[in-house]
């Protein structure tokens, strides 16, 4: 930091961050793949999901167009994330999300009735069947950090193989529970992994306004734990680096921050326009890096890939889809009373006269205030 | 001397404000650009410069916190949190630091910072999105809660809290943003603080409101007066410090009050109403006070929304109850 | 069978839970080898080691938060918050986490955490030392709040806390830490969460309060039993879920009530009471309701500090005055 | 973070923190002085100061021992970090500081007198005269570095050569409010100049337990802005470095972070019992570094400090901390109706009543709760 040259002037401490990719826009590898990777046949199921998960992302805005969905925050753009995260996560892994990480949440087992059920306003879609032990979908921002480290600090008391996963945005890094909760983790060597999906946007917020540090990843210093920058429309690159980062925290040896370089390619959520604020060029030029047409090309030039096989997918995911959200709009809508009884382990008798109120009138007029 | 939007008033008194002082500065998630997630301050950033309207990074206790020590050196800043369930993180600073700054400096440094933030449910939003803090903050000492239901009281009591020299949460019902148009003039003209607005008056009974429920009272004052029911109507407008003298006389002359707030129940400001009533207005009372309120329960998704928020029904049976109290 | 201050029984229920549930942990700022800086948590490291009792770092908001995680993973994380003026940085993370894992996932997770914070004026501390949050965490749904007064219910109420499935506020009253002892046995049995406890008997007027200031009201009754007074004095003990059932029914019986809270007292929980006398026992109030509360002002510090918090010459005139109205 | 050694692994970022010190543990000069030391001499005003705060130190706790004072926390040890840092800053400059730094509240001009009003449980010791846009002590812990944000973006807004000077510990770093703080400053490129005096302690957690970074200096590359570590018990060192980053502030280079590298010699405040959590033979090794003995060899050996002039200046220290202990002890107390009238501009009417009936009662009976 200072012009003079003094000999006392010594050094404390030296950092690298590093950057982690395989296959370039154009889907070659520009590099030997990982072992995960070695035969492309492997990379068939990261292509289906994340086709499938486009279909979902599509059919979704439609509901919600259409006035059949809640307001939704589209996955355009983020696929080779949430392929590359959801299949490196064991089962028995904790999950926790921001609303944009619906694809790995499919990959864990969430149907996408409960994912809709979510987004159409109804709490159950987060009782979901599949990992019962991952968190719901969080909505105030970096919050879930602070979660991800008590739930790694139970799975190390337990001496579990189990590792937590917490998933946030660029804007996220801003919020103090972020930077709190690596910092404990790091504290603690708990078996956490912090993912940071650096979309470039936090509504119309740009990247460059959160922060002047020249990458995400370097705030793992700050924390004094292990941090990596990944091309993250490289479903590749991210996959080789949750493997890694889930290994080592597994192994005891504790967390790792990766920052996913992406782009949001839709609007934030379907109540947003984001023509308001970001030129039309700079989507368009985004659109170059995405993440499918990628690895389309590159599974099609290892000979793996083909139209009819692309067609047959598209196929599939489209009936899928559709049954999904057939059955989502077939989910008769809660009962009123579960707002009484699962505030509270037992109902408190107290609430008693509260909740008759809250049911007669629910019955008898519904709805009569405006907006 | 447009109609507009309560949203809309806001966003008039934010530019008159600005356009009036250089030291006032508009500062939040989204201000800028996007003029703000429900554009209460559009055109603002255009007008006043980046440097006068600027893009927080994502954090609501920096959002307050800064806002402080702005105004601790003489800014005004008018801080916007996106939704009021995230202004949780900022009492933490609005207690700590805001309220007292003047107190335990015995005036040295004040603290004429305001934060405005959307507040309450009925826009079938996301999570988190519909929370009413309205008592949490109300109970903070050293500070001011202000609370406006139309575009009118919105504009003027909005100019009247940038002004004041002492910090002040500004409360707007997102679910009158855009409900209904009022002419609002231009004019500069703040309204008072601390006093609260009789919108309708009536000799039956008197019916205490602020925020969105003042929308839902006046329609069912509205529908009793056809039905020969007189309904006094009073608009708390600041919740802290409460004009209390007001609802007193009223109930003074009416002997009955029905307190309608969207909050949960338990500590809420309906309930200090109540108990002021309980007190100094006991004599007065010809039947219990009634509170209709948002159960004490988490506000739900949007499916069942409207079973959780009190409607006209609630406000005409408490109403009839308290009537045919002998 | 110990005479023990309420900070020791505190110590013995954390010691006790701990011994019978190894799912329970501490944490906390200074929890660890310092034993915390009142000693509530004292010894508790040597006994059950630093992956049960851990020191964390300097972050309110991270031990709120982390402990959701706990609790979500099912342990039973007793969380401490050095001084409850520190308390508020939880906040965010106790309404918008704690109080509705169960609700929002339909009970697939839950949060049986405790979060515990020494509370109010008194000890003649820095500043943010002597805060009241008490009204605050009461008005958040989904969650419950607990306030004892004595060393034996420090000890059952904490036990049930510690043992109930969902998340509990813990306030501990500062001034009563070593101001006296009783004899409390470990016998490991939780009292009531929920309900009231009438401490003593009367006829007049029904004194209800909590905290500290149930130790003022107490000697109060005692000097107005010698003048033939009759009191009934009722330690609310939970705030919230609050038994508003006993309060009713003993004033049906003295159709007067003073309450007492060392809290100010715009939206607090002597206003919650209040407000339920004034629609539930209206019918049965011969005199106003009285509330003797702190002012609407910031605690001040050491110097003023004797003349901010109520003491027993307001409570002695509350109640004359509650008594020789007609 | 990898053990495989892909030619994909790119560097993204390398970052170093500089270590700065000029006397060492002896008060020899281990490499030539900057230029303000440059002249033994002017390192004199340095030592009287500290000398001074060391003195008036231990009037504060023995006011405190005797009941004449509040809880009041030492700052025994740390005074070449009051010292290099009080001398840096400019009058028109602000100070936010935590409860330790009265030795630079002191070089700025808040009366011994008025320091000790504060403890003693006084606000008007915060209605100080001297640096009038000073912030008053903060307790809250690094709540005061989101002020420091305000006021260096009002300050960098009217385009004035001041910079806020924001004060914490090393506690202080693990919490959310520091790193939102720095993080913005750096983005905004604030004239704020972020000083953690890390004394080793937080209470009784140590330094390792609060954060794995091996510096602390190294958070502020979370941030993008530049560090600096440096020993703490070398005055020479803080001021160098705080010149430095101010001078940086001012001339629009934005914000620095700055570690300073000390202990804690005392317990935490007159309200802790160090002996109870860290060993003696710790303490007693710290004394070793302290930095009085220190700077006075150092001017011993340069011939501008003798015994005669010790006994003198401790003389003349003695007499000004007895005459503000003096006077602090007979100011009579603040006026009860301040408490409601310095709460708002004007005092609301609305609470005329309350006021009124404190005020009574303050007359009528004083105190008479228990505790
Ligand atoms: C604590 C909090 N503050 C504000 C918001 C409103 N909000 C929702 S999303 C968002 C931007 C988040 O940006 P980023 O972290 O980059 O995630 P992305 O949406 O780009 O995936 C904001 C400000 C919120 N949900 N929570
Ligand atoms: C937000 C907050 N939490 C807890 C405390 C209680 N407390 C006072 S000082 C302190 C330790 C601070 O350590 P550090 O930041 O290293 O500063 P030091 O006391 O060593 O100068 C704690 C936990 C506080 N004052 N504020
Ligand atoms: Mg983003
Ligand atoms: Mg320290």
């Amino acid at each position: 930091m200072t012009k003079r040259n003094f000999p006392t002037v010594t050094t404390a401490a030296t950092f690298q961050i590093e950057y982690l990719r395989y296959l370039d826009d154009r889907g070659r590898a520009v590099t030997p793949l990982p072992e995960f990777a070695a035969d492309p046949a492997a990379l068939l199921r990261f292509y289906e999901a994340m086709v499938l998960m486009r279909s979902y992302d599509a059919k979704a805005i439609a509901l919600q167009r259409t006035g059949q969905l809640g307001t939704y925050a589209s996955m355009l753009g983020k696929e080779a994330v949430d392929a590359g995260v959801g299949f490196a996560m064991q089962k028995d892994d904790v999950f926790l999300c921001t609303y944009r990480d619906n694809g790995i949440q499919m990959l864990r087992g969430v149907t996408m009735r409960e994912l809709l059920l979510y987004w159409g306003g109804d709490e159950r879609g987060s009782d979901f069947a599949g990992p019962r032990r991952d968190f719901p979908v969080c909505i105030t921002i970096a919050s879930q950090c602070l979660h991800a480290v008590g739930v790694a600090y139970a799975i190390k008391l337990r001496k579990q193989p189990r590792v937590a996963v917490c998933m946030i945005g660029d804007g996220a890094t801003s919020k103090g529970d972020f930077y709190e909760s690596i910092n404990a983790a790091a504290a603690w060597k708990l078996p956490v992994v912090f993912f940071i999906t650096n979309n470039q946007w936090a509504i119309s917020v740009p990247r460059s306004t959160q922060s002047a540090a020249a990458t995400l990843a370097q705030k793992s210093i700050a924390a004094g734990m292990p941090g990596v920058q990944v091309d993250g429309n490289d479903v590749v690159a991210v996959h080789q680096a949750v493997q890694d980062a889930l290994a080592r925290a597994r192994c005891g040896d504790g967390p790792t921050l990766i920052e996913a370089v992406t782009y949001r390619l839709a609007d934030h959520t379907t109540a947003d326009d984001a023509s308001r604020y970001r030129p039309p060029e700079e989507v368009a030029a985004a659109w170059k890096h995405e993440p499918i047409l990628r690895l389309r090309n590159y599974l099609s030039e290892a000979g793996v890939w083909n139209k009819s096989r692309e067609e047959a997918l598209l196929r599939r995911c489209n009936t899928e889809v559709q049954a999904a959200a057939q059955a989502y709009l077939d989910t008769p809508p809660p009962p009123p009373e579960q707002m009484f009884d699962q505030l509270y382990a037992v109902a408190p008798a107290a609430y008693a006269a509260q909740r008759a109120a809250l049911l007669e009138n629910a019955q008898a007029h519904g709805s009569d205030h405006a907006g | 001397m447009a109609q507009i939007t309560l949203v809309e008033a806001v966003n008039l008194a934010l530019a008159r404000a600005m356009a009036d002082d250089p030291e006032v500065i508009v500062l939040g998630e989204d201000v800028g650009r996007d003029g703000g997630v429900f554009r209460a301050t559009l055109g603002l950033l255009e007008k006043f410069g980046p440097a006068r309207v600027l893009d927080t990074p994502l954090a609501e206790n920096l959002i307050a916190g800064m806002s402080i020590g702005m105004a601790a050196e003489g800014l005004k800043p008018v801080c916007e949190i996106q939704f009021s369930g995230f202004s949780y993180a900022t009492i933490d600073q609005i207690i700590n630091h805001a309220s007292r700054m003047r107190h335990r400096t015995r005036g040295r440094l004040t603290c004429p910072m305001v934060l405005r933030t959307p507040c309450g449910a009925g826009i079938h939003p996301p999570e988190h999105h519909s929370e009413s803090p309205d008592a949490m903050f109300a109970h903070i000492p050293g500070i001011r809660v202000v609370y406006p239901s139309s575009p009118r009281r919105a504009y003027g009591l909005l100019l009247a809290a940038i002004r004041d020299p002492d910090p002040v949460v500004f409360l707007e019902p997102t679910r009158l943003y855009r409900l209904f148009k009022e002419e609002v003039i231009d004019d500069g003209v703040a309204l008072p603080l601390d006093s609260c607005f009789t919108l309708r008056e009536g000799t039956d009974v008197t019916l205490v409101t602020w925020g969105a429920m003042v929308y839902e009272t006046l329609q069912v004052a509205d529908e009793l007066s056809a039905q020969g029911v007189s309904c006094e109507v009073i608009d708390v407008a600041t919740l802290k410090i409460m004009d209390m003298d007001t609802i007193l006389a009223s109930v003074a002359r009416t002997g009955r009050c029905v307190i309608i707030t969207e909050a949960p129940r338990h500590c809420s400001v309906a309930s200090e109403i109540a108990a002021s009533l309980a007190d100094e207005g006991l004599l007065t009372l010809l039947a219990p006070v009634a509170r209709v309120t948002a159960p004490d329960i988490i506000v739900p998704l949007p499916r069942l929304e409207q079973n959780y928020l009190p409607g006209r029904a609630q406000i005409h049976a408490a109403i009839r109850k308290t009537l045919e109290f002998a």
